[in-house]
């Protein structure tokens, strides 16, 4: 009973977490402006990440943490890079 | 899943309920992604997540890896620091841009950029 | 066991890398120190490679010969190299070709851009690297060190017709490393092994539904490998790419399509040789449609060109086409003479791409401009000055015109020269000296492969009179070229092993009718390189 | 000489054969050096080394007589049959003496026809490199031999032709000979190469006793078309002739050996040469006795209607060609007699007639019969002489072409084979006979008698003693084997003769008169119509064009050239367009398509079985995140077009959802890396994205789009389809196979104890298949310095060359403000997250680090660690910008990646020491004090080359990428300023 | 898994294929980076789908497939990475290159008609 | 001390990642990190980054738990905004505020403390008039948003006055 009931708790975690990131797809694709596709990459990102530590919690495996620390470490590199092509057009100068 | 049922119900309990509730506020910042009307609104909503949904889910983790190992495993913690380390640069860099795009624009009821100086020079 | 010739096995990838690593943080500036480590490196791989072939040639040699067991991992699990008659010829052409290529840069090319001789040296890695490794991942691994040089030797000098042929040979290329990479892993998948000589040994042994995947990976695979030797009509990238490359790198290209051969000469004989059950011979009536088509527009091709760079593009295409469907013919009688073809094209093209150069250099000033362009360093947007280099040596056209009748001959495969002995020996083998007994029938597609062996050399008999005439006799303005003795030195090079191949056709036909019989025992092959014994004797 | 005297002299006197092809190429080869000036000395030396040939062949003379066969042999190519078998028997014998004999003459005669301005050297020396090719072909004792030396002829020959080659004529009539001859000559390969399958073998002792085994088997036909289509462009039979005319741009000395004596006797020569095993049938009598007869009888009637000297003579030899042609075409041993003999006697009298035309031409400056006449007043002996060469052409008695032409009547009247050819040739054979007797007439007549010009180029006079010398030679010796034959040619024809015909060698009689019969009727006839003709046409000749009626509308050049035109230029080249294209999208869609096919096929030939649907088993969040990847792969698709950046943005979500897939899926090393590669790459396409040209949406094209575009949509979303289903379906097919027996156990075995790491796949990669990391480090450093080299050439376009619109508007508002500098507005948008940026980069490198350090035993490694700090020195450059962090920092990636590539290949040797293979890994725990156990494998220090090319290439890319942003501003500064002066 | 894996795959490749066939240079980027995806989960494949098996071991442990994922495609698969990556620079640069030579962003370097 | 350690927080706060990234305190691990921290300290003092002191380790702890505090509430807050849909859209706005915190780094850890108070988004900081201009997704009372971004500052400018 505690089995099924874990389980099917860190699965509806997973699936709001999917679901979180089909709407933020729906950002990316729909936009309207260019900022709006970024933040939704952004938002798209985190979901991600959040997506790795549930999966860490499910299989009790630590393996996946790399991962989840890179998204929160280094992806916000291409969400900036973004950010500035729109305010700069050019990401270096 | 076996391993998950190694945990006491208490730490279960606990573990299950950040898991859903830190993902029930990351889905609730994504469906404001999804709804508000205007950038400046949307741009909260991925905070949402980075706030409570991490922190929720982060601590979940902790909770859980704690207990099945039966040591004080906090590197989640590295993760909540960084996110909100970086995320203010995301969104400040967005908002910025999403500022500039609309002055450029000139879209109503976007604050121009703030002129004149504080010293203003006597006319 | 290990001894210290062992390791020279490794050499010609080792040190090409290396050569090519260290040189990379030197100056430009150095260019001469760069093109002088270049061209002793690749000398001391000439004569390596020469040693190797000797090593290749050995009969009766300790068990483990000519296998090299990288990181001490035995076949198949871990990488192996393998040296045989085969892979030897290919590394002894490639430095050939290299040496050749290098010294005639030094004269001028070499300033065209940054890094030349890096990329040089590292694209014979990758061509040795191809040669030697008994391994299909490692193969991709150097197929792509291989692309990626080529790609930057083709764009050396820059300009808008490289980078636009670069632009088609770099996008074709990477679709064809993701079929490599699919038909690769699909192979794992499907026989759990990368050795090549593994997968020869298990591919009789799985079930029929495994063997149609391996035929699937295989099929993939090999359009991969046809991509890069330029059947039709995978190869329209070709001419205008390699017409569009420097001399010297258009010459040492003249082996990459090779590497498409000899992967597929290889690998089909393998591990589709006779041994393979029910995928015996698989492709190769793809391989014999294809390669005629090939020789034919390859043929139609050297007519239409007038430029002479993209004649000798299409006299590659030419000389792929003949080798593919010699390949595809699958007479066993056939390979050896295929493979003397096979060096003597590739020494006869790369030293007609030399030799272009300096006989168009005295009609079009405006190549010039192209070739020597001074940069001020870090920024390559001043102005560009162009630069004499060379005098104006009496007799050189006479030189030039009698290396060009040397080509055209041996292009056309015309007598005396090695390209006529080479298409004698294709067809000498494939008619063979039957005798009196049974003279069998010559089948249909066996005409058709004479034929246009025939005609494919009477396009270049007429593309290359009319080139030559417009070139040398025709022209109206005689401003004899300027050319150092440097530049001309590699095509007479060249061609005198063009000369010296046709005069030591004997003992030359016996190496390759030594390697072709070897290539039709695959399982030779595969107990050499399954039974090496690991260094250390675990 | 008694042939069986003794092996040894024989074996000496075959090794004296190899004279014939050494001398004269070796001459060539020395003739080169001589100075252009030297006339007299190198036309001494090439008259020397022909001089030497003639007297050696005469030497030999003893040995071939009867039957006797000398042999010279060197392995050539053995295992395949081709060896360099030099062979001279009494035919072979007779025409090296024609060859070597003539060749002497010309030498001589050339010394003085060439004019000071000629390089004489390059000339004497081709004509060597000619006679020495001729040589072969007479001596060559091997069927592939004979071809090389075949080829040689031609390709010297064109050499020859086009030795004025500043006139367009001689290149063209060059370039005419030898396509025609040379086709012919590979088309002669291919049969003698079917000959050698007959026979087994292609020494021609055995070829020449396999005469029935030739005849009977079934590869006759072709063998017979593809030599005769060799003997025939050779011999310029019909309809092969017409390079033969054009081919007199040559110098006169060239025509006089090439177009008389030797090469177009090839084609006869191969004929003789093979009559034994290839005549006698009918299609060897209809084939070529068809051409003889057609050639004979229309190169007589063309050489009438010449108005160029050289022309005539090209259309005589011709026909006297298709004369020989037709006697060899017969079969019977009787007309093979005549056919040598006649192949001598044309050559003596058709090179005193050329060398008399040049004569003239040298003397006149002119060949034109119109223009010429009355010459005898001038050069009377040279008249006398031509005058006897050509009554010899016509067939007139006392001269050694009545006898051959006796012989030809004689065996045209006997009845060979029973048909309307047979039947035809009399007649034939006599019209011809008065057409030659026509066209001899008119060469003498219209010369030497009648008016003198006034307008002639030059005042004639009789050329130099010596010059005149060759002719009087060859003369006399059409008179003396005109009156006494048996005595004087006699032995020598029997000798040649028997040669071929062995033991069929007919009763044959040389005599002058053979009393009152038909051939000699015939003779008559055709002398007394001939003169009659002559007269009657006399005056149209005179001022008629050059041509006969009709038929030189057909002039067979102008045929040839736009034939070859046609085919090998325009053909080929809609051909090639058709056939090929330069644009990428159909060499894409064929890639795609043929790779499709390659995997289809396989599955279609052996019947596929699809594999079962397993749906059970899938996790809805999986399925969920993919719903999303799709979406976005679909998405990207869809906008790559026209909203770039969107396309980009979607992209990056396909690549997340492949990261999370391989966590999920139990490749943590695999989603660490690709997410890495996808935030670099992120940024790199951002780093393009600013030179690209905008592109906006224009929704009235789109609106508009053809039916063409269209289709070609539909077609390839349909190739995309089937590819996309395709991979897919093989995917699962595999997928859900069982797994086979895979060399991953034994990795996963030995991964800990042997390797020394827990994490199999970094294991993998730095030991059991580092060697494969040390390529795919050596692509990154070679994609690096590409990239580096290609963008110091860059040129952007001009619309890109200024500053982004965005920079230049928040430019012009700090311009616009007196309080502001230029700049300000990126410092402040970047003043806070510069600071947070900054701070992130040792919180990288703390990551990097463990990254590179826990690699072996956990997911990450070098080229994660690589990647990721190279992250870290982005972030500072975006967030400072180049000069700033350039200033800080000390960049220097170049150095970086030599080092790391030099740092792993260099682990990889260090085993050598130990005795083990390359990149053999060693680990060890050392046991330090405070620290404890600490790993020290060789992996490590691999992995640190890794790390550190990894970093500088990433490096290098991104920040060549990144310094166009300052250099196109400068570089549009200076176009400016150059603009402005 | 193993069909929502192909589906993936499948849709991937399809979406790179038909960019690869498109004119402009930035699609044929965007379609070989796509493509790259579809083969590197293809390679991955290939090995088979395993959930919660990574292939590290205890320390000291021996590893059989039963209990681990099967290591080598993943190998395989960081290798094509890494070189997937490096050519998407090199073709990015080329077109770049291409695009400042020829003034567009046609893959041939000059507009054709209709595409 | 300042030649060995520029930014001795930092090089802290970097070994206590490493630490936790290695999960393990054995010296070995302790002196790498050691190590480490020291040198990428030594490569952070080029990119110049202004040292801050931050002073009273009391007021930092404080800090954190009054803004811990704040993020729950503006969590619930904005949670609430969003599930009530359409019914009450968002009332949201602009606010400027001027600024006095000189410190970079203070204004650092200021944004990143608005950020991850949802509800509030940092948008431009003028540094010329020290004026930071934000977002605010629900603007019931400006007073309340501009005196919690002023509580915040007063509280940093305490830690690194
Ligand atoms: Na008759
Ligand atoms: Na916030």
């Amino acid at each position: 009973m505690m089995e099924l009931s874990i389980i099917w708790s860190i699965l509806i975690a997973q699936i709001m977490l999917g679901l979180a990131m089909a709407f933020a797809f729906y950002r990316m694709v729909r936009g309207p402006r260019a900022q709006d596709r970024i933040l939704g990459l952004d938002t798209l990102y985190i979901n991600a990440m959040l997506m790795l530590l549930t999966f860490g919690i499910r299989t009790a495996n630590s393996l996946y943490f790399e991962s989840a620390l890179i998204v929160a470490l280094i992806g916000f590199v291409s969400s900036i890079a973004f950010g500035k092509f729109l305010m700069r057009g050019e990401i270096i100068e | 899943m076996s391993h998950l049922t190694d945990l006491p119900v208490w730490a279960a309990v606990l573990v299950c309920g950040l898991t859903v509730l830190g993902a029930a506020v990351a889905l609730i910042g994504s469906v404001g992604l999804l709804r508000f009307t205007s950038f400046y609104e949307r741009l909260h909503a991925p905070t949402l997540a980075t706030s409570g949904g991490v922190l929720m889910i982060c601590t979940a983790s902790i909770i859980c890896f704690a207990v099945l190992q039966s040591r004080w495993v906090f590197h989640e913690i590295l993760i909540i620091v960084f996110v909100v380390a970086t995320t203010p640069v995301t969104l400040m860099l967005l908002g910025q841009a999403a500022l500039y795009r609309d002055r450029v624009e000139e879209k109503r009821g976007v604050p121009l950029k703030q002129r004149p100086p504080r010293e203003e020079p006597a006319e | 066991m290990t001894n210290w010739m062992h390791h020279l096995l490794i050499l010609p990838i080792l040190l090409p890398l290396m050569v090519g690593a260290a040189m990379i943080p030197i100056d430009e500036r150095n260019r001469s120190l760069k093109g002088v480590l270049s061209f002793v490196s690749t000398l001391a791989l000439f004569i390596l490679s020469i040693v190797l072939m000797r090593i290749a040639s050995m009969d009766g040699a300790p068990a483990g010969n000519g296998v090299y067991q990288l990181g001490n991992w035995p076949a198949p699990f871990g990488i192996v190299l393998v040296l045989d008659r085969l892979s030897a010829l290919m590394l002894c052409l490639t430095s050939g070709l290299a040496l050749a290529a290098q010294a005639y840069s030094i004269a001028r090319w070499h300033t065209a851009g940054h890094h030349f001789h890096s990329l040089f040296q590292l694209l014979i890695a990758g061509l040795n690297g191809s040669f030697l490794t008994g391994d299909l991942f490692n193969l991709f691994v150097f197929f792509e060190i291989m692309l990626a040089a080529s790609y930057g030797l083709l764009l050396h000098g820059s300009g808008p017709l490289r980078v636009k042929a670069g632009l088609h040979y770099v996008a074709i290329n990477l679709a064809a490393s993701s079929l490599f990479l699919i038909g690769v892993s699909l192979i794992y998948g499907a026989t759990g092994t990368l050795n090549m000589a593994d997968l020869s040994m298990k591919l009789a042994t799985l079930s029929p539904e495994d063997r149609q995947m391996v035929e699937v990976g295989a099929g993939v695979l090999g359009v991969a490998f046809l991509v890069k030797a330029g059947m039709w009509p995978l190869s329209f990238w070709l001419p205008t790419a390699y017409a569009a490359a420097t001399p010297p790198v258009a010459a040492v290209f003249a082996i990459l399509t090779k590497v498409g051969i000899y992967v597929i000469l290889r690998l089909s004989l393998l591990v589709f040789g006779a041994s393979a059950g029910a995928s015996a011979g698989f492709g190769q009536p793809i391989l014999l449609a294809g390669g005629l088509l090939t020789i034919a527009f390859g043929a139609i091709g050297v007519l239409a060109s007038q430029a002479m760079g993209r004649l000798a593009a299409y006299s590659v295409l030419v000389s792929s086409g003949t080798l593919l469907a010699a390949i595809g013919l699958g007479h066993p009688s056939m390979i050896a003479g295929a493979l003397f073809y096979l060096v003597s094209s590739t020494l006869t093209i790369a030293a007609f791409f030399l030799l272009i150069e300096l006989v168009e250099r005295g009609r079009d000033a405006g190549a010039d401009v192209l070739a020597v362009t001074m940069e001020a360093y870090g920024d390559a947007d001043e102005d560009e000055e162009e630069e004499e280099v060379g005098s104006a040596i009496p007799g050189t056209m006479a030189i030039l015109g009698l290396c060009f009748c040397l080509c055209a001959l041996l292009l056309a495969g015309l007598p005396p020269l090695s390209g006529f002995v080479a298409k004698f020996a294709i067809l000498g083998g494939l008619f063979g000296l039957s005798g009196a007994e049974a003279t069998p029938a010559v089948s249909a597609a066996d005409w058709t492969y004479v034929t246009l062996l025939i005609v494919s050399g009477l396009a270049a008999m007429i593309a290359m009179n009319r080139v030559g005439i417009r070139t040398f006799w025709a022209s109206i303005e005689n401003t004899v070229p300027r050319v150092v003795v440097i530049e001309i030195t590699p095509v007479v090079v060249l061609l005198a092993a063009c000369i010296f191949l046709s005069v030591q056709a004997g003992p030359a036909m016996r190496y390759m009718q030594a390697t072709a019989d070897s290539l039709f025992d695959p399982a030779g092959y595969t107990e050499r390189v399954l039974s090496a014994p690991r260094a250390g004797g675990q | 000489m008694n042939p069986n005297e003794g092996n040894g002299t024989i074996e000496y006197a075959g090794k004296l054969l190899s004279v014939f092809i050494l001398a004269p190429f070796v001459g060539s080869l020395l003739a080169i050096f001589f100075p252009p000036d030297q006339r007299g000395a190198t036309a001494w030396f090439a008259g020397a080394i022909a001089l030497l040939c003639f007297l050696v062949a005469a030497g030999l003379y003893p040995f071939v007589t009867s039957g006797g066969v000398l042999r010279y042999d060197i392995a050539w190519l053995p295992e395949l049959g081709l060896n360099f078998t030099l062979r001279m028997d009494g035919f072979a014998w007779l025409f090296t003496v024609l060859v070597t004999a003539i060749g002497v003459l010309v030498v001589l005669y050339a010394r003085y026809y060439m004019a000071a301005e000629d390089p004489v050297p390059r000339f004497l020396s081709l004509f060597l490199a000619f006679m020495g090719s001729m040589l072969g072909v007479v001596l060559s004792g091997n069927l592939i031999l004979l071809a090389v030396f075949w080829e040689l002829t031609s390709i010297v020959s064109f050499l020859l032709i086009g030795y004025w080659h500043h006139n367009a004529h001689a290149r063209d009539g060059a370039r005419m000979a030898l396509t025609v001859t040379g086709t012919g000559g590979l088309c002669m390969l291919v049969g003698l190469l079917l000959m050698g399958r007959i026979v087994g073998s292609y020494d021609l002792d055995v070829v020449l006793a396999s005469g029935d085994l030739i005849r009977n088997s079934p590869l006759y036909m072709p063998v017979l078309i593809l030599v005769l289509l060799g003997a025939l462009t050779k011999s310029a039979q019909f309809p092969f002739h017409f390079w033969l005319p054009h081919a007199m741009s040559a110098p006169t000395p060239v025509s006089a050996y090439l177009h008389s004596a030797t090469m177009v006797k090839a084609g006869v020569f191969l004929l003789a040469r093979l009559w034994p095993v290839m005549a006698g049938t009918e299609a060897w009598f209809w084939i070529v006795g068809l051409a003889g007869l057609s050639t004979l009888l229309l190169g007589a009637y063309f050489a009438i209607f010449q108005q160029d000297l050289k022309g005539l003579l090209a259309y005589s030899t011709i026909s006297h060609l298709g004369l020989i042609t037709v006697l060899l075409s017969l079969g019977s041993p009787l007309a093979a007699v005549a056919a040598v003999f006649h192949i001598v006697n044309h050559a003596t009298f058709k090179a005193s007639l050329f060398m008399a035309a040049g004569i003239i031409d040298h003397e006149t400056g002119t060949r034109d019969m119109r223009k010429l006449g009355g010459l005898i007043r001038y050069m009377p002996g040279t008249a006398v002489l031509a005058m006897v060469a050509s009554a010899a052409m016509a067939g007139v008695p006392l001269l050694n072409g009545f006898i051959s032409k006796e012989m030809f009547f004689a065996e045209a009247i006997e009845t060979h084979q029973a048909n309307i050819l047979d039947t035809m040739t009399p007649y034939v054979a006599t019209l011809a006979g008065m057409f030659a007797v026509t066209y001899s007439l008119r060469f003498i007549h219209s010369v030497f008698f009648g008016k003198t010009p006034e307008d002639l180029p030059k005042v004639p006079h009789e050329p130099p003693r010596w010059m005149r010398v060759p002719i009087e030679f060859l003369v006399l010796a059409c008179l003396v084997v005109g009156i006494i034959p048996a005595i004087t040619i006699g032995p020598f024809l029997h000798t040649a003769v028997v040669s071929i015909l062995g033991a069929n060698t007919p009763y044959y009689s040389l005599s002058v008169w053979h009393g009152w019969n038909l051939p000699l009727i015939m003779s008559f006839v055709a002398l007394a119509g001939g003169i009659g003709l002559y007269f009657l046409m006399r005056n149209y000749l005179a001022t008629s064009v050059e041509g006969p009626p009709i038929f030189r509308l057909l002039h067979g050049q102008r045929i040839f050239e736009r034939v070859l035109v046609t085919l090998s230029w325009k053909w080929a080249r809609s051909l090639e367009q058709r056939l090929g294209t330069r644009r990428l999208q159909p060499q894409m869609r064929f890639l795609v398509f043929i790779a499709i096919a390659a995997g289809a096929l396989p599955l279609l030939l052996n019947h596929f079985e699809l594999p079962p649907l397993l749906v059970r088993s899938i996790d809805p969040a999986f399925a969920l995140l993919w719903a999303v990847g799709i979406a976005c792969a679909i998405g990207a698709a869809i906008l790559a077009k026209f909203h770039r950046l969107a396309a980009l943005v979607l992209l990056g979500g396909a690549g997340l959802t492949t990261c999370l897939t391989f966590v999920w899926l139990s490749a943590p090393d695999l989603a660490v890396t690709q997410l890495l590669v996808e935030i670099v790459t992120t940024v790199l396409i951002l780093l393009g994205l600013r030179w690209l040209p905008k592109r906006i949406e224009d929704t009235e094209e789109t609106e508009l789009l053809s039916l063409k575009v269209r289709f070609r949509r539909l077609r390839d979303f349909l190739l995309a389809i089937v590819a996309g289903g395709g991979v897919a379906l093989i995917a699962y097919t595999i997928m859900t196979r069982p797994m086979p027996d895979t060399i991953a156990s034994y990795f996963l075995e030995r991964a800990y104890k042997e390797g020394g790491g827990t994490n199999v796949v970094n294991v993998i990669l730095v030991d059991f298949r580092g060697f494969d990391t040390l390529g795919e480090i050596a692509v990154l450093a070679i994609v690096a310095l590409t990239v580096f080299a290609l963008l110091l050439r860059f040129r952007p376009q001009a619309d890109s060359l200024e500053a982004p619109e965005q920079q230049r508007v928040q430019n012009a508002f700090d311009d616009d403000h007196p309080d502001r500098n230029k700049g300000d507005s990126v410092a402040e948008y970047l003043f806070v997250p510069s600071v947070i940026m900054r701070w992130m980069f040792p919180v990288i490198g703390m990551l990097a680090a463990y990254l590179f350090l826990r690699g072996h035993d956990l997911p990450g490694g070098g080229f994660a660690a690589g990647i990721a700090m190279s992250i870290g020195f982005i972030l500072q450059y975006m967030s400072g910008g180049t000069r700033w962090v350039e200033e800080r920092l000390r960049i220097h990636p170049l150095r970086w990646m030599s080092i790391g590539l030099l740092v792993a290949a260099a682990t990889g040797i260090g085993s050598w020491f130990f005795g083990y293979p390359f990149l053999t890994s060693h680990s060890q725990y050392v046991t330090l004090p405070i620290i404890g156990k600490f790993p020290l494998a060789s992996a490590l220090f691999f992995d640190l080359g890794v790390f550190s090319l990894v970093l500088g290439a990433t490096v290098l890319i991104l920040i060549a990428l990144a310094h166009q942003s300052i250099r196109a501003p400068r570089a549009h500064a200076r176009a400016m300023r150059k603009e402005a002066r | 898994m193993e069909i929502i894996l192909s589906a993936a795959i499948g849709v991937l490749t399809a979406s790179g294929v038909y960019l690869l066939l498109r004119p402009r240079t930035y699609q044929v980027i965007i379609g070989l980076s796509l493509l790259s995806y579809a083969v590197n989960l293809f390679i991955f494949g290939m090995g088979r789908l395993r959930v919660n098996a990574p292939p590290v071991l205890e320390p000291g442990g021996v590893g059989d497939l039963s209990r681990f994922t099967d290591p080598v495609p993943q190998a395989l698969v960081l290798t094509a990475i890494v070189i997937g990556f490096a050519m998407t620079a090199l073709f990015l640069v080329v077109l770049l290159a291409s695009r400042g030579f020829t003034g567009t962003d046609h893959v041939d370097g000059r507009e054709q008609r209709h595409d | 001390m300042r030649t060995w350690l520029p930014y001795p927080l930092l090089s802290v706060g970097l070994l206590i990642i490493w630490l936790l990234l290695n999960q393990s305190v054995a010296p070995g691990t302790f002196l790498m990190g050691t190590v480490l921290a020291t040198g990428l300290g030594w490569v952070t003092l080029k990119l110049g980054l202004v040292r801050s002191h931050p002073r009273r380790v009391l007021l930092i702890v404080r800090f954190g738990f009054a803004v811990a505090v704040d993020v729950i509430r503006s969590n619930i807050a904005v949670i609430a905004v969003i599930l009530r849909g359409q019914r009450r859209p968002p009332n949201s706005g602009f606010l400027t505020i001027d600024l006095d915190l000189e410190d970079e780094n203070a204004l650092a850890l200021l944004a990143c403390v608005m950020t991850a108070t949802p509800g509030t988004a940092w948008l431009e900081y003028d540094r010329g008039r020290k004026s930071l201009l934000f977002h605010v997704l629900d603007m019931e009372n400006e007073d309340i948003w501009l005196d919690t971004v002023k509580r915040y500052e007063t509280a940093l400018k305490e830690i690194f006055g």
